[in-house]
């Protein structure tokens, strides 16, 4: 295990930077996102959930995938380069990291996006542990590990000390890339699991993270569905995106094409499943209500997606749609929703 | 996806010269849709027009682009071909290649990439172009004349005996016009009155003809051949159906101190009062403004002195409503103010007069009985000096910039008469050009140079200054003889420019009839369609088109009243189909497009709309396509966009947007 | 005209032409022979309240250097009101577009009646001048499309 | 709250209303959540406090349609968007009966946050009886403190009044809020170079994630189907490769918006990028001040707003260039 002062972590990162790209929380005006480092970026490593998920890094808002050039009445398609280029994502949180694990689940599966398959191999993943989680985490309730994520590399923050210490092989090649910046400490370990427990009695603590998932899984699926519960849920939606851009997991997108008048750019961006032209069709859409919409990204994530992926919850308990849902509606009220309705029952 | 096909017009070098116009086809070959393209010498020929039939029906061609001139000039007549050749008229775009580029670039290779960017833009909006269909409004038999002078009397006339319904409206107490107040015309020198006293008397007495006097037009909508008119008929305070026009009421009223109007404020005129002998209607008003009645409460006069019983204190301002199938505007002239020319000494002294005020002087029935005289005193004058182009022809922003047309031939007219009933007067005219072009006004002219011994002199006067022997010092210059010219004058004559009636503004904004810079109204066509307003259904009439004379004025009424004639004898009139229509399943019902429509085209129905399966009852916009005129004040104020304009569709312009600028 | 002076950069010039006036003074600046730069490419609209703000930054977003509108003068529309509202609307958007620190004289508005061929050839004129001094519009040229 | 709930209750009661608009507790101290209530026992979870920001006005569109009448909660700036959807006919005025509630300043939990307040377990002094200046938090680091104008929504600061435009009847005190000039950060803007300008609304909107909350919540923005989700102009609702849409989208959104937009200041409460999106419509109504005269949409019901009216001598769009 490596440490290094906070002070000096721009050193970490110049260094880091050197040769690849760079992404960590950047503070501009006043929110912080994840962004590629540079050397006047205003990095915030302090804080504890970005606005967006690092989820970009791998699945960017919006990327091209090819282009049309039209010359004349000949057409000719230019393919866009994928990624080739090692990056670091510097700061990633454990439950954002399983996050990325859930992405996996649906892109690395066949059929396989080349485009984050190709980004997925180049990048490399340095987690760090939360200090200090808040009321709106959950990530315990998906049997995340706040306090010791696992990635290329995991690192904590004690005392103004940053300690780091590579996980895998890519983690190692990078660790080695950039040791000069670092000390060594032999008790390192000790502090770690010190501030390991710490963490975990904070958590202890937060009011969502004894969240029951009891009766979420595949097998209440018409139940669920059916319930009378939604009907009460979705009013003060206001089918914004919000919440499925800030999360980590959302990964449905658009293609759309633009026309550059000299052809046409064809790129994705992400989609919302609250937006009404959400899998629009010429015939309309098979959702044509904001309630049928807002179930359908609760079902997914709570009822569907573990019923095809072996369990896991297309949700990670980060809190970000607790935090910025303009009408404060959230996955947590309607998990909470449905568990009163189960009490009633019993 | 449409088969489009590109015709490229040579007209003749007009755009060949400058535009490589075979390239242009050539390229437009490379368009999305474009599948047939070709250049031909005149493309509006018949021959021409022959070409794009053959090449429509050959390949089945879904719309077509002509690049030419301006659509204002041919656009028309394409689409007519097209639709002869069976494809909707609608599927015509015109790329103008001339006006907007051969004509003004003089590098062939930039004239060239231009015209080809036009062409492009004209294309990428056809292909969004879709099939319209005119509707047909129906067409009100029935004239509006605003104006009774000789132009407005005209008109009403010709389309009065061809036996349409015309209703003149005329803003003073009596038609007649300018006309009424002048003296003699030229080149005949005919007594003004002689020659339209008995057409007064003809159009009142058709039975086709309504008279609107002391009257004006308060509010104008509807479209050509349906609109709908408010016109004001102003309290007279007199009954028209009682009143003999005997007169007495004029001769007793006490206040006699008001300007007369017709008289240019040489003399005063009672508060009741005709304004001339020969007015018609025969019936006066009472000026309210200087009756003491209306002012004080106290005479009545009239009223006791009237026998019939006609007078009405307690009469009041009328709306009279009537449809229109067209209107004619003969508003007429005024002279221009003289403000900005003190350096003549109008204001200062009475003997400056302007040309129209010496009409009024000459005549028999004016202030002075006709005598010629200075206002001043009284005496004969024995130096009379005319000075020319005040105002007219001005190349600051003092006076007009535009030939007052009329007066040579008047000051001649004047000098002439002056000379001949005065043999003892000296006349001198300062000009700068004199202007003669007309049938026999030359030799008209020249009888006054050579047979009257008027002395013209080419030259401007710099000022007049009023001596204290209340003579005026007229200094100028002879330009030919190069020399400074003072010369003592007893009386001074301005010909100060005319300019239209400064109602015509409100008038023409009513009309929605274009204007221009010097409110002349604009016509549709300066040489082909000169008594035409550009909007339909608007007809032009005498100097409220441009400066002209009596024989001209009549001429124009004549054709206004034929173009007039020809719309009120058709029963249906096709409709624009470029007009505005609401996407129901996109409208709000807010009415913010009703709240900027001109034509109050927008009214909303609350009916049920069935949206992919969803049905909901809402408030949602409907357009009357036959109120609508197709400004698209609607389409921006839409915020969702659900109305849109046929024929200039959001996405046609944006289309045309992005080929400009690819 | 300093034209010449910079030989490289061609603006793209976009002019919304009302049928009525405009459209016809730029015919008869045409048919008067008065040049104006072969930069300007006029689109024909019903009325100057027909231009929606969105074509004007279509235009800026498709790489336009300067967008110009012409129209009727106050109180000569052809539909009597069209002007007067595309009046505000434009002096609304012109000074947005200036409140985000993109230069305004971008943007322009001019009323040429169907007789001031002359008005339409000098205002051509000018604006094209102007863009020019303003140089290639690097500023939206941020906020454009890649290509 | 208690006068409101019993009064609700009662009017539920005797049928002049089938259904209230208000607010429901959520489960943690600073998340209501806008909610019907038919029946009596759904008031339980009725709350109304300090952190009930949102306006209900624009859900009375969707109310609008339904059977019977809807009692709604308006704070007084809510009320200038009721008139205002009145005027545009999105909403019924019999089917609301407006109960205008008492606002002493709302809250903005983000603000709270950002003074590195987090753990939070209960507030006090949010409620709308409560006096205090401060706020006192108990999170699980420790009791902290924040002077409540210190967490006040921007809007706030700029309150328009205490006075409701539109009601039925009032329950409750109003207090203004307002200290600071509504059109000082405009001018603070205006005043800088286009360069500056340029920097400093590149640098907000670069954040915009086009989640499109602003105008979901915005009661200007009430049309059925937004342009930008439409295919009528080739715009697009999401994210695009380039910038420029961002930019056009938010120009234009205040575009339509002016001289409709009441400043009710939902937009910026509801950025999840804390973009300053009221600067934009701000703009419109300090320039519409200016040219056409002093204007509050939503002051009283009117057929025409500043941008579909206009007078013979308005200026001309060239003083955008003239002034500088």
């Amino acid at each position: 295990m490596y440490k290094i002062a906070k002070e000096n972590l721009s050193a970490l990162f110049r260094k880091i930077a050197e040769s690849q790209e760079l992404y960590l929380p950047i503070e501009n005006c006043g929110q912080v996102n994840y962004g590629v480092w540079t050397e006047d970026a205003n990095v915030n490593i302090d804080i504890l959930k970005t606005v967006k998920s690092p989820k970009d890094a791998f699945f960017p808002q919006s990327e091209n995938l090819y282009t049309c050039v039209k010359e004349d009445k000949k057409i000719s398609i230019k393919a866009e380069q994928l990624k080739e280029q090692d990056f670091v994502v510097f700061g990633m949180k454990a439950c954002d990291i399983q996050g990325v694990e859930v992405l996996d689940k649906v892109f690395l599966s066949e059929p396989v996006d080349s485009f984050y398959k190709a980004r997925r191999e180049h990048g490399v993943i340095v987690a760090m542990a939360c200090g200090e989680p808040e009321e709106t985490c959950f990530c315990k309730v998906f049997g995340i590990d706040p306090a010791d994520p696992k990635a290329d590399v995991a690192t904590w923050i004690i005392d103004g000390e940053l300690f780091w210490k590579p996980l895998t092989d890519k983690g190692e090649a990078l660790t080695d890339a950039v040791k000069d910046v670092f000390a060594e400490d032999s008790s390192a370990d000790a502090k770690v699991e010190a501030k390991k427990e710490e963490i975990n009695k904070i958590t202890e603590q937060l009011p969502y993270m004894k969240l029951s998932l009891e009766g979420w899984n595949g097998d209440s699926l018409d139940e669920k569905f059916n319930s009378p519960v939604w009907e009460e849920l979705y009013k003060p939606c206001l089918a914004c995106g919000t919440c499925t851009f800030v999360c980590p997991t959302c990964q449905c997108y658009d293609i759309k094409d633009y026309d550059t008048g000299h052809g046409v750019q064809r790129y994705r961006c992400w989609d919302s499943c609250m937006y009404s032209d959400f899998t629009m069709m010429a015939h309309g859409n098979n959702r044509n209500s904001q309630m049928q919409r807002y179930r359908q990204r609760f079902m997914h994530k709570l009822v569907y997606f573990p019923a095809n992926n072996d369990g896991m919850y297309s949700c990670v308990g980060c809190g970000r749609c607790v935090e910025k849902c303009p009408q404060s509606l959230n996955i947590v009220k309607v998990i909470k929703a449905f568990e009163n309705q189960g009490g009633e029952k019993a | 996806m449409q088969r489009i096909g590109v015709f490229v017009c040579h007209c003749g070098t007009n755009i060949a010269a400058t535009v490589d116009v075979a390239k242009v086809a050539e390229m437009a070959l490379n368009e999305q849709g474009v599948v047939h393209a070709e250049d031909y010498q005149y493309m509006c020929s018949e021959a021409g027009q022959a070409k794009i039939q053959a090449a429509i029906k050959e390949k089945n061609l879904t719309g077509i682009v002509v690049c030419s001139c301006s659509p204002r000039m041919h656009e028309t007549t394409f689409r007519e071909a097209a639709e002869r050749a069976g494809l909707n008229p609608y599927m015509v775009e015109i790329a103008n290649i001339r006006e907007h580029c051969s004509w003004i670039h003089k590098d062939v290779e930039e004239a060239t990439k231009k015209a080809v960017i036009l062409m492009r833009a004209a294309v990428a909006k056809v292909n969004l172009n879709a099939p319209l269909k005119p509707g047909e409004s129906r067409v009100t038999k029935r004239a509006l004349v605003i104006g009774g002078g000789i132009a407005g009397i005209q008109t009403a006339l010709d389309i009065a005996d061809a036996g349409y319904k015309v209703d003149i409206v005329e803003k003073t107490p009596s038609i007649g016009g300018r006309m009424s107040q002048l003296d003699k015309t030229f080149p005949t020198l005919d007594c003004s009155a002689c020659i339209l006293t008995p057409k007064m008397v003809e159009v009142n007495k058709h039975e086709n003809v309504t008279i609107y006097t002391y009257s004006e037009v308060e509010k104008v909508s509807g479209f050509v051949g349906d609109f709908t008119v408010d016109i004001r008929k102003k309290a007279r305070s007199v009954d028209m159906d009682k009143c003999t026009g005997c007169g007495v009421c004029q001769e007793k009223c006490p206040s006699k101190k008001t300007l007369s109007e017709f008289n240019r404020g040489l003399n005063t005129r009672s508060a009741i009062y005709t304004p001339f002998a020969q007015a018609i209607p025969n019936v006066p008003v009472i000026d309210r403004d200087s009756c003491m009645k209306f002012q004080t409460g106290k005479c009545g006069v009239c009223s006791k002195v009237c026998q019939a019983g006609a007078i009405d204190y307690e009469q009041q301002d009328e709306i009279i409503t009537e449809k229109y199938g067209a209107i004619v505007v003969a508003t007429g002239f005024d002279m221009i103010k003289l403000d900005n020319y003190d350096e003549y000494a109008y204001s200062q002294s009475p003997d400056v007069i302007t040309s129209l005020e010496l009409e009024r002087v000459m005549n028999a029935a004016g202030p002075t009985k006709g005598h010629l005289e200075r206002l001043s005193d009284g005496k004969a004058p024995k130096e009379m000096v005319f000075i020319q182009c005040v105002g007219s022809r001005c190349s600051d922003d003092r006076g007009k910039s535009y030939c007052s047309k009329i007066c040579c031939m008047y000051t001649a007219k004047h000098a002439m008469l002056i000379r001949d009933k005065y043999p003892d007067v000296n006349v001198t005219v300062f000009y700068i050009d004199v202007r003669t072009p007309g049938k026999n006004f030359d030799e008209f002219y020249r009888r006054a140079v050579e047979d009257y011994g008027v002395n013209y002199i080419k030259g401007q006067v710099g000022k007049v200054i009023p001596q204290p022997d209340g003579k005026l010092l007229v200094r100028g210059v002879d330009l030919i003889d190069n020399k400074q010219i003072l010369k003592e004058a007893d009386m001074v004559v301005l010909a100060a420019a005319i300019e239209p009636n400064p109602d015509v503004r409100k008038i023409a904004t009513m009309l929605t009839a274009s204007i221009d810079t010097n409110n002349f109204l604009t016509e549709a066509h300066a040489k082909l369609r000169p008594v035409e307003s550009p909007t339909a259904g608007i007809f032009l009439s005498g100097v409220c088109q441009g400066p002209k004379d009596i024989p001209e004025t009549v001429s124009q009424a004549g054709a206004a009243a034929v173009k007039a004639i020809g719309l009120l004898a058709k029963d249906k009139l096709m409709t624009n189909p470029c007009t505005a229509h609401s996407d129901e399943l996109m409208c709000n019902g807010c009415s913010q497009c009703a709240n900027v429509c001109p034509y109050g085209a927008i009214s909303y129905e609350v009916k049920e709309i069935n949206d992919h399966g969803v049905r909901e009852t809402r408030r949602v916009a409907v357009v009357n396509n036959a109120l609508c005129q197709g400004c698209g004040a609607c389409t921006v104020t839409c915020p969702s966009g659900a109305m849109d304009l046929q024929g200039f569709s959001n996405r046609q312009i944006l289309a045309e947007v992005d080929a400009i600028c690819r | 005209m300093s034209i010449e002076a910079n030989e490289e950069f061609k603006p793209k010039i976009v002019a919304f032409c009302c049928n009525w006036c405009s459209y016809a003074g730029a015919d008869l600046a045409g048919s008067s022979r008065l040049a104006y730069p072969a930069d300007v490419k006029i689109i024909r609209v019903p009325c100057s309240c027909r231009v929606n703000p969105m074509f004007i930054l279509r235009a800026f977003e498709k790489g336009a250097d300067g967008v110009i509108l012409c129209g009727c003068h106050p109180g000569d529309c052809h539909y009597s009101t069209g002007n007067f509202y595309a009046r505000r609307r434009m002096t609304m958007l012109f000074s947005m577009l200036d409140y985000m620190g993109v230069e305004n004289g971008r943007t322009r508005v001019e009323w040429v009646s169907a007789a001031e061929g002359v008005k339409f050839s000098t205002t051509m004129n000018e604006f094209v001048q102007k863009i020019h001094s303003l140089g290639k519009n690097v500023r939206l040229g941020d906020l454009r499309c890649r290509n | 709250m208690q006068e409101l709930i019993a009064r609700a209750k009662e009017l539920l009661a005797d049928g002049t209303v089938a259904r209230v608009l208000g607010w429901k507790a959520g489960d943690l101290p600073y998340n209501p959540e806008p909610a019907y209530f038919e029946k009596e026992e759904d008031f339980k979870d009725f709350v109304y406090n300090s952190f009930c920001g949102a306006n209900l006005s624009k859900f009375m569109i969707e109310a609008s349609k339904l059977e019977g009448k809807t009692l709604v909660c308006l704070k007084p700036c809510d009320t200038y968007s009721f008139n205002q959807l009145l005027s545009e006919h999105r909403v019924d005025r019999d089917k609301a009966y407006i109960v205008g509630v008492g606002c002493k300043g709302k809250l903005d939990i983000e603000k709270i946050k950002k003074q590195g307040i987090k753990g939070i377990k209960s507030i006090s002094g949010a409620e709308i009886s409560d006096e205090a200046d401060t706020l006192t938090i108990d999170t699980i680091y420790g009791e902290k403190t924040c002077a409540f104008s210190d967490a006040m929504l921007e809007r706030c600061h700029v309150c328009k009044g205490k006075e409701h435009k539109i009601y039925d009847e009032i329950i409750g005190e109003s207090k203004e809020t307002k200290d600071a000039e509504r059109f000082a950060e405009v001018e603070r803007i205006e005043a800088m170079s286009p360069e500056e300008k340029f920097a400093f609304f590149r640098k907000e909107l670069s954040k915009c994630i086009r989640c499109n909350a602003c105008r979901n919540v915005c009661p200007a923005c009430s049309c059925r189907k937004c342009v930008f989700d439409s295919t009528k102009f080739d715009s697009s609702q999401k994210a695009n490769v380039d910038s420029f849409e961002e930019k056009m989208f938010h120009i234009i959104r205040a575009f339509h918006v002016a001289g409709r937009c009441t400043d009710c200041g939902e937009c910026s409460r509801v950025c999840p990028q804390g973009i300053p999106l009221h600067l934009f419509n701000r703009k419109f109504i300090k320039e519409i001040d200016e040219l056409y005269g002093e204007y509050q949409a939503g002051e009283t019901v009117v057929e025409k707003g500043p941008l579909t009216s206009y007078t013979f001598d308005d200026v001309e769009p060239g003083i955008v260039a003239e002034r500088g």
